[in-house]
């Protein structure tokens, strides 16, 4: 296990440096650059600034450079906002999101597991089409129409909840339900299915020969078999939603990494976009390696170290 | 039998599992054995004593810890091109142990059996591969109506046939059939023993029978060997080793044997093997030695000795 | 003697997209308590199917009781939910299922699936139940139980699989156990055991057994009474004596013959009986068994067997018993059984399908 | 902190609209983003400056469309125009310190020393020496500030510039505290005892993408003026978001000129008379490029700006009582071009300049014009447009046009590299002189040219102007240029900016200029 | 007793053949599976649904005397009304039109990116699971890497060097699209190799792919299925993104995905605006999911209705 874990975390180290290759060079050759506006720039003062931020060196040495500084987890200053390091974005950006994210997350989960094992419980009976109509609203209707229904309804409309704004727990409602509206029903449906397939197994048989409730033999013997492809989706999914998304933080002016992220894109904010997307990379990395040994857990059957045929 | 070949080998076969904190489980700890042309091996033991590891690692399903098998003098395990692998699989094929597990849900006992058909292209025609589904259903005493049913549909018996149907398919030259019987009644056992010594006589067939039933492996058997904890204790001619057991888990092995006689059952005794009886001292060195021609046994030196003197 | 179990006249299909499957088709008997009944025959002839269907575990659907009635305790199972089955299911009956790879958990410790029993029905503690749980192993046979209990189901061979299943269905003293096929993994040795333990703990408890196995050595060490089923129906019934003493129906005849024996070594070709089983979607007329018997009459193609009462203990369903057949030779190897029992009647009686 | 609450006040509290004796005069409105920076010398966009705007003060402010005296108490011209010698008043900073004319002198050369990074240096540029010195060629002992004495602060220009005056009200010339700065160079980073300014209100709460909160600066010299104790900016960036946010009572201003409103918005609010609309100093133009075919062509170009019924685009598509522009300078700056240089949608002369046009280009019937490119960077609003005139090209003079958007650096590459055909664009003036707009087709290689058009009279009349010292002449050379732009048409004009916004019925004297800045200083709720 | 002939009771000769009669055609697996299918109600109307939605893409837009692209300033945001079945737009234009219009776009790419998704997904994440260890290893790096690497940046480019079209639209969708199918392919992989029947399949001499599509993928389709009804809504809205970067289809034609973006910010003004494009696109979600559901039904021969 231990060697295991150590394998895989050089492979996230090797991993990363290729993530950041490639964006290093993406972004450099995306057209446009940091200091493009609407009114272009003298070219002396595109000159001096190139000289400050070091744009005018050799690309390698700026490359090698940026791994340097990665290393030292030292992303450097944000060319569009005077003053504040990506370290500085990055810090007070996340706690937000993560925040969010969880809360996002926990929700879809939950609900999403709950909504799918009713469904899958229920097969072809009424729950399991009312559980299905609500999965199919919510994985058609994506986040950036849920969040303006939402803020809608909830909070124009009832007048439930505030607007917009990060001020207090009850301003995280909304956004976190719009977050979490397709994991959730995307969460639902894998849940419901793979439920599904568990359900008739035969040790579920066994499980009601011991007398065990539908209660019991759901929470103890099916729904951690079920619970495979979610796992899977979940890795991934957390390191985006703990990250942030741009449409939910925009229509619910949240300070969070997401809409951090693809500004810095639009804005090429060349150390921004590289500083997140090396976060995000590591979060996102180490979110894949939790789920391949929540396999493990969760599944004892599959073997984590032995690269084995057939084991 | 002067004439006698090889067709496999087992030298010094081990299989270990690792179960994480840094133990393995010895499943199979150094057997060796040959496997004559034509012949009909048993293989009997303590169930967990590695008699399913031992065939899967013969057919290659696991890879050897250490160790060779050699099938007609080639090493199974060796690196080979997917064309001789493929002739390979096909000349050895396994029956499994359990009936449920072994069969694709999702696939019909008709694809389920032409499965070997289909990949080795052993029928031109779809009439030709259903055919033989039909043939081999019936060989095994199973109704062609079968065919488009899926595996949970039947019985454990029915299941287990399909399964031998499949191993069939594909015409092998060397079976290991890993307790094929046990979950049959015994009429269909019977049938299915038949089978595999008709097939046996007909084609030249070579099995490994691994089975816990022990009149059914003594009536099918040429040999046995007996397995205790991943060694291979003795092995000897089946008549020989029902007639003069030297090992004494052989020798409990055989008197638990149930009788179908209500009243010999009711007054049996069985005697109980307890490996300590050996006395063995640290480190011993046990050797699988020759006590009478053909009849091997595990055994320390001192004990050789012994059963030496007793049974020749 | 005190009736745990009776069963009458229980009818049970599946439907298919074939068409309707009638696994079991009227299967009456009883079970007293402290009683081992056996229950041989061919496989698919719907043994498991009459066995999960006492413990109402059939899926439904596909599956259906059509009709009769499951008296247990004085209580017909047939009748309950769910949820009251709950109660009964593991504690007064604990069912040992045939297939012990699928049957466990594969993502649950062995020792937990046992635990899990202990709690719910005995309301042990976790400690309590785990050294509970590592005795039960014990007593199966696993050796190194404290270890075991710790491990997976893909971790165990597939006998040490069957002793677990054992285990959980031993684990809260069932007054019923429905054994299947319960020691067809087990080398000799620990079937030995194993039957031993069935045996020592229905002394202790008086719990009934009911006893599915292909193993007729097996049947001969265990049972009290034997049923013999051919495709959904129970064509043969006694005590064990009676059916290895003195078989009535053709298909016992040909279970009896077909088994090797081990003092010969005659290698002669085994003596199986011919054909293949009939499709139970569409039951042929008359005697089911028929086209495999090579004593078949034609009446067995037209009608149906009555049961016919042999002694008191002793049924038959074959038109051979009626007065008008012909007296016919059993097979050599069953002949070298057959004695002389007492309790027959001179004649055997025709049993009324209503009894 | 983790999670990153700050449960200082609630928000959603509701200042409503009683109109009680003591109002609460706290101001709450959206400025969208975070603001690049609060350095006056760094800060390069327009939610920096209204940030700036209310906590600093530069020598001048601008009031009612006129530079006023601010900082400086009184000033003097040379004759030639380019000196400039100004007398501080007495102010201090929000922490005490007198603000002096070291302070303003430290601030220029500070963001023109090349070292610092400021974008926005060439505001400077105006100041003698001051490009030399950014450039690296001049030293900062050369730049054309100097503080004369403590509260005398000579300044010497480059040449003659007229709108110099309003320059200086110009958050690029705000002072910094010098002291403070020598002493912390990261003083501007965050909201603290180290961020010092000058102006009516100071910053007590910066969360960074989050919100801004000033408070009034009991240190302002003019402070009795001042009645808003405090001001909240928030930053959202949807405009749904922010008129549901003033619409729920949680702010005081939605839309132009901090945030912004949403289009589908306008006629309903329009309706209701909640509508505020001020025009602004700006144009949105399609530019053509003059160097590639058919738009080498003067006379189609003409067809193609006449052919646009640009008053059935603002009623209809832009909403927001937009002028019609049939000019380049906008109204703010020449009143008279309301009127403009052509006629809207004169699609008459334009069918005679298409055929014109094609005759010259050798073609002779449209339908042999190949289908021209429209390009726009993605958004909804200039989709809309160009849909519209997509349409509108099509139905009045049957032209195939394919639209083409981008995102915006990829667009704004296209653009500044020739490589697009027709493409929109937008041009907000900087300082109230029409200089501002015509200077960008001067030279053909012009930073923000991007037409290749260039006409040596039109680039005379330019270059003249800068020296004429009477305004009237002045103006009217600017004038001349602007008709000759006007008859080559390199940019076809759409319409003039306005900005829209809805407000509190009772918060009074919010400064707006025509440059689309807003100064808070005077505004009270009533 | 009762009486019976006693001629009955003479042995009758066995003819054991006579037993084997075929007694019901030998059906395929796929037969099988649309036997099942046509009898599932839901799915049934699902995929009804489906080729209603179909059949107006094709025909819907000739149904009024509109054009998908003629403005009418004078008509902007016109509620529903029997002139516009479903209002108009911003710039006037007829709804009804654009919406079936939408859906010819929105259906071609929501299918082409699930199909491709589909088809480099299953197999990514079938090798991956299977060849397990250092293949997996670095097949699922890659993948990771992918997903990693900034998509807008990614987008950009892709548009720079190919410029709008089609075929980069399409690309642009699966660079990423596949990865959650590949993901959720290995996960169901992994667990599903070491059953038995993927051993005895090995023993017979399967390959790979055999043991791919005949045991591994056929046993995974439930979670497959669920994952690719879900790519195509999300292909809809990436499609509305990739045309914020200038990759979708070009102005004035209309997708759904980018008629529900714009209509979004219309919600409080003119709210079918977004209703009807939404609309859509939820019914041809849900019935991609019904069609979904009864398929992995009637793949899986163990449930039974
Ligand atoms: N994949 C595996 N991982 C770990 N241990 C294993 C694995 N497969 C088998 N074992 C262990 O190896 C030993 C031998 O198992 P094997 O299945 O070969 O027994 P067997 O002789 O076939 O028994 P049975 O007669 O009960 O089938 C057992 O202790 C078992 O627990
Ligand atoms: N779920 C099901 N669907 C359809 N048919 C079924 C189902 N379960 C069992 N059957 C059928 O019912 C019959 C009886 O099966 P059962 O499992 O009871 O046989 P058995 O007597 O236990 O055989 P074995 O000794 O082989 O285990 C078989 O023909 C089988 O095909
Ligand atoms: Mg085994
Ligand atoms: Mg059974």
């Amino acid at each position: 296990m231990l060697r295991y874990i150590s394998r895989r975390l050089l492979s996230i180290l090797l991993s990363l440096f290729l993530i950041i290759t490639a964006t290093f060079f993406l972004m450099r050759a995306a057209p446009g650059g940091p200091f493009s506006g609407e009114k272009k720039l003298p070219p002396e003062i595109e000159k001096n600034l190139n000289e400050y931020y070091g744009l005018d060196r050799p690309w390698y040495e700026q490359y090698t450079d940026y791994l340097v500084s990665i290393a030292k987890w030292d992303f450097g200053p944000s060319f569009k906002y005077k003053g504040q390091t990506v370290n500085d974005l990055i810090n007070e950006g996340f706690p937000v999101s993560f925040f969010l994210g969880m809360e996002a997350l926990l929700l879809a989960v939950s609900l999403g597991i709950l909504l799918g094992v009713i469904a899958a419980l229920n097969h072809n009976k009424w729950q399991d089409y009312g559980a299905m109509i609500f999965a199919v609203l919510g994985i058609s209707v994506p986040s950036f129409i849920m969040a303006s229904l939402l803020q809608y309804v909830l909070a124009i409309k009832l007048g439930l909840f505030p607007v917009a704004r990060w001020e207090s727990l009850q301003h995280t409602v909304l956004p976190a339900l719009a977050l979490a509206a397709t994991p959730m029903a995307f969460i639902a449906r894998l849940t419901r299915s793979s439920m599904l397939e568990v359900l008739s197994n035969d040790y579920i048989r066994t499980a009601k020969a011991k007398g065990l409730s539908k209660g019991q033999i759901t929470v103890k013997h099916a729904i951690r078999n079920a619970l495979l492809p979610v796992v899977t989706y979940l890795g991934p999914l957390s390191a985006a939603v703990l990250t942030g998304s741009f449409v939910i933080e925009k229509i619910f002016g949240i300070p969070g990494l997401g809409s951090q992220f693809v500004l810095s894109i639009s804005n090429r904010d060349y150390t921004t976009i590289m500083g997140v997307t090396v976060f995000y990379s590591i979060l996102l990395l180490f979110s894949v390696l939790l789920v391949d040994i929540a396999y493990g857990l969760i599944d004892p059957r599959i073997k984590l170290a032995g690269g084995k045929k057939g084991e | 039998m002067a004439e006698k070949q090889k067709l496999i080998e087992i030298k010094n076969l081990k299989q270990y599992f690792p179960v994480g904190h840094g133990q393995v489980i010895k499943a199979v700890d150094g057997v060796t054995f040959d496997i004559y042309k034509g012949e009909t091996l048993g293989l009997v033991g303590e169930s967990g004593c590695g008699k399913s590891t031992t065939g899967r690692t013969i057919i290659g399903l696991y890879q050897a810890t250490s160790g060779e098998v050699l099938f007609n003098g080639v090493s199974v395990h060796a690196k080979k091109t997917s064309q001789e692998l493929k002739q390979l699989k096909r000349k050895m094929q396994m029956i499994f142990q359990d009936p449920y597990a072994s069969l694709n849900p999702r696939m019909t006992v008709a694809d389920i059996i032409a499965e070997g058909i289909d990949i080795h292209g052993l029928a031109k025609t779809q009439e030709e591969r259903m055919k033989r589904v039909y043939e081999l259903l019936e060989t095994v005493g199973l109704n062609r109506e079968h065919a488009n049913r899926y595996p949970h549909e039947f019985s454990g018996g029915q299941r287990q046939r399909i399964g031998i149907a499949r191993a069939l398919a594909v015409e092998p030259e060397f079976i290991i059939a890993d307790e094929p019987i046990s979950a049959l009644d015994v009429s269909i056992q019977a049938q299915v023993v038949n089978l595999m010594k008709k097939l046996q006589r007909e084609k030249g067939l070579t099995y490994l029978f691994i089975a816990h039933d022990l009149s059914m492996v003594k009536y099918i058997s040429d040999r046995i060997g007996v397995m205790y904890f991943g060694k291979m204790v003795e092995l000897a001619e089946a008549e020989e080793l029902y007639r003069n057991p030297i090992h004494p888990y052989t020798k409990a092995l055989l008197s638990a044997i149930p009788l179908p006689d209500p009243e010999t059952e009711r007054v049996r005794r069985r005697t109980v093997y307890d490996p300590s009886q050996h006395n063995y001292k640290e480190g011993e060195p046990l050797e699988f030695r020759e006590i009478t021609p053909g009849h091997f046994v595990l055994c320390s030196e001192e004990e050789y000795k012994k059963y030496k003197a007793i049974y020749s | 003697m005190e009736k745990l179990l009776e069963v009458k006249d229980l009818q049970v299909s599946f439907q298919t997209y074939g068409g309707e499957v009638q696994a079991v088709r009227g299967v009456s008997f009883h079970l007293n308590k402290g009683e081992t009944l056996a229950i041989v025959g061919e496989s698919g002839s719907g043994k498991s199917v009459t066995s999960q269907t006492i413990m109402r575990l059939i899926p439904t659907p596909p599956g259906k009781i059509k009709s009769g009635q499951i008296i247990f305790n004085g209580e017909d199972l047939a009748k309950k939910t769910d949820k009251e089955m709950e109660a009964i299911r593991g504690k007064d009956i604990g069912m040992i299922f045939q297939d012990p790879m699928t049957s466990l958990n594969p993502t649950m410790k062995v020792g937990h699936q046992i635990m899990e029993v202990l709690v719910k029905h005995l309301k042990m503690d976790k400690a309590a139940a785990k050294e509970r749980a590592i005795e039960l192993l014990r007593l199966v046979g696993i050796p190194m139980p404290e270890k075991r209990v710790n491990q997976y189901p893909h971790e165990f061979s597939g006998g040490m699989r069957q002793r677990a299943m054992i285990a959980v269905a031993l684990a809260s003293n069932p007054k019923l156990l429905i054994a299947d096929e319960p020691t067809t993994a087990l080398d000799v040795t620990i079937q030995a055991q194993i039957l031993e333990l069935m045996k020592d703990l229905q002394k202790k408890m008086g719990t009934s057994i009911i006893f599915i196995t292909h193993d007729l050595g097996v049947v001969a060490n265990v049972a009290d009474r034997v049923a013999v089923m051919y495709a959904g129906k129970i064509v043969e019934m006694g005590t064990v004596d009676e059916i290895f003493y003195d078989p009535r129906h053709p298909y016992t005849w040909g279970l009896l013959a077909s088994m090797p024996s081990l003092d010969s070594d005659d290698k002669s070709e085994l003596a199986a009986i011919p054909g293949t089983p009939p499709d139970l979607t569409n039951p042929p007329k008359g005697d089911a068994f028929a086209p495999r018997n090579p004593y078949a009459m034609k009446i067995d193609f037209e009608l149906e067997p009555p049961m016919f009462k042999i002694s008191d203990t002793h049924y038959a369903a074959t038109w051979l018993l009626h007065p008008d057949a012909p007296k016919v030779e059993p097979p050599e190897a069953v002949k070298k059984r057959l004695r002389q029992l007492s309790s027959n009647y001179p004649q055997p009686v025709i049993v009324k399908e209503s009894e | 902190a983790c999670g990153g609450f700050n449960k200082k006040e609630s928000a959603g509290e509701k200042t409503g609209g009683e109109k009680k004796a003591d109002v609460s005069q706290e101001l709450r409105v959206n400025i969208n983003t975070e603001p690049f920076s609060l350095h006056p010398g760094l800060a390069n966009d327009s939610t920096s400056g209204t940030v700036l705007r209310q906590t600093f003060e530069g020598l001048t402010v601008i009031k009612d469309g006129k530079p006023k005296l601010a900082a400086a108490e009184s000033y003097d011209v040379s004759d030639d125009l380019t000196t400039y010698t100004f007398k501080l008043r007495d102010a201090k900073w929000t922490n005490g310190d007198p603000v002096t004319a070291q302070d303003f002198e430290y601030a220029w050369k500070w963001a023109l020393d090349p070292k610092n990074q400021s974008q926005y240096a060439y505001q400077l540029y105006y100041i003698k020496n001051g490009q030399a010195f950014n450039e690296g060629k001049a030293k900062a002992e050369d730049v054309g500030v100097k503080a004369l004495d403590d509260k005398t602060l000579q300044v010497t220009l480059e040449n003659p510039t007229p709108y110099f005056l309003e320059l200086t009200a110009f958050y690029t010339y705000y002072p910094v505290n010098s002291k403070i700065a020598q002493k912390n160079p990261d003083w501007y980073k965050n909201a603290g005892p180290d961020y010092t300014s000058n102006g009516p209100f100071k910053m007590t709460t910066w969360e960074h993408n989050n919100k801004i909160v000033l408070e009034k600066n009991e240190n302002y010299w003019d402070a009795k003026n001042v009645k808003l104790t405090k001001i909240s900016m928030s930053m959202v960036n949807d405009p749904n978001t922010e008129l549901s946010m003033f619409n729920n009572g949680e702010l005081d201003w939605a839309g132009s000129p901090t945030g912004t409103l949403p289009t589908d918005a306008l006629p309903q609010l329009k309706q209701e008379g909640k509508l505020h609309v001020q025009p602004i100093a700006g144009t949105y133009w399609l530019k053509f490029n003059t160097e590639k075919a058919p738009f080498n062509n003067v006379n189609i170009r003409k067809a193609l700006a006449y052919a646009i019924d640009r008053k059935a685009i603002v009623e209809n598509v832009t909403k927001g009582e937009q002028v019609p522009a049939m000019a380049a300078v906008p109204p703010t700056m020449f009143p008279e071009n309301k009127e403009g240089y052509f006629k809207d949608n004169d699609v008459e002369k334009a069918k005679e300049y298409l055929k014109k046009g094609l005759e010259e280009l050798g073609l002779k019937d449209v339908k042999q014009l190949p289908p021209i490119t429209y390009s726009f960077n993605t958004s909804e609003a200039h989709a809309k447009i160009a849909q519209a005139i997509q349409d509108m090209w099509k139905k009045n003079l049957g032209i195939e046009v394919k639209l083409e958007n981008a995102e915006w650096n990829v667009y704004i590459d296209k653009l500044h590299s020739g490589d697009y055909q027709v493409g929109r664009m937008g041009w907000l003036g900087d300082f109230n002189d029409p200089i501002n707009f015509l200077e960008l087709f001067r030279d053909k290689k012009g930073g923000n040219n991007d037409t290749n058009w260039e006409n040596p009279k039109y680039k005379q009349l330019l270059i003249d102007s800068q020296k004429e010292k009477d305004p009237e002449k002045r103006k009217q050379m600017l004038k001349d240029a602007e008709a000759i732009l006007m008859d080559e048409l390199p940019v076809a004009p759409i319409y003039f900016y306005t900005q829209t916004w809805v407000q509190k019925d009772n918060l009074k004297g919010v400064e707006l200029s025509g440059l689309g800045d807003v100064q808070f200083k005077w505004a009270y709720f009533e | 007793m009762q009486q019976l002939p006693k001629e009955m009771f003479q042995p009758a000769s066995v003819d054991l053949s006579e037993a084997e009669k075929i007694s019901k055609p030998s059906l395929s697996f796929w037969k099988d599976v649309s036997i099942r299918f046509r009898k599932n109600k839901l799915a049934m109307f699902g995929l009804v649904l489906l080729i209603l939605l179909v059949f107006m893409a094709i025909f819907g837009p000739h149904m009024t005397k509109y054009d998908y692209s003629t403005n009418d300033l004078m008509n902007t945001n016109k509620p529903p009304s029997a002139e516009h079945w479903f209002g108009t737009d911003d710039l006037g234009r007829d709804i009804f039109t654009r919406t079936w219009y939408g859906a010819r776009i929105s259906l071609f790419i929501g299918l082409a990116a699930a199909l491709i998704d589909l088809f480099i997904g299953v197999l990514w994440g079938g090798i991956a699971g299977f060849r397990g260890g250092r293949t997996d290893d670095v097949m699922m790096r890659i993948a990771d890497i992918l997903w990693a690497v900034p998509y807008l940046l990614l987008v950009i480019l892709l548009m720079v060097v190919l410029g709008q079209g089609l075929g980069t639209m399409i690309l642009a969708m699966t660079i990423t699209g596949w990865i959650n199918m590949a993901r959720i392919v290995r996960g169901q992989v992994l667990q599903l190799k070491s059953q038995e029947y993927v051993l005895a399949a090995q023993t017979l001499g399967a390959n790979t792919s055999r043991i791919m599509f005949k045991h591994l993928i056929p046993n995974a389709m439930g979670p497959i299925l669920v994952t690719l009804t879900l790519s195509i809504p999300s292909a809809i809205f990436t499609e509305a993104f990739l045309s914020y970067l200038g990759l979708g289809v070009p102005q004035p034609l209309a997708s759904w995905g980018t008629m529900a973006s714009e209509g979004v910010q219309a919600l409080q003004y003119y709210p079918w605006r977004l209703f009807f494009p939404a609309t859509f696109i939820c019914l041809t979600i849900f019935a991609f999911n019904v069609v979904g559901d009864g398929l992995r039904d009637a793949l899986d021969p163990r449930l039974r209705k």
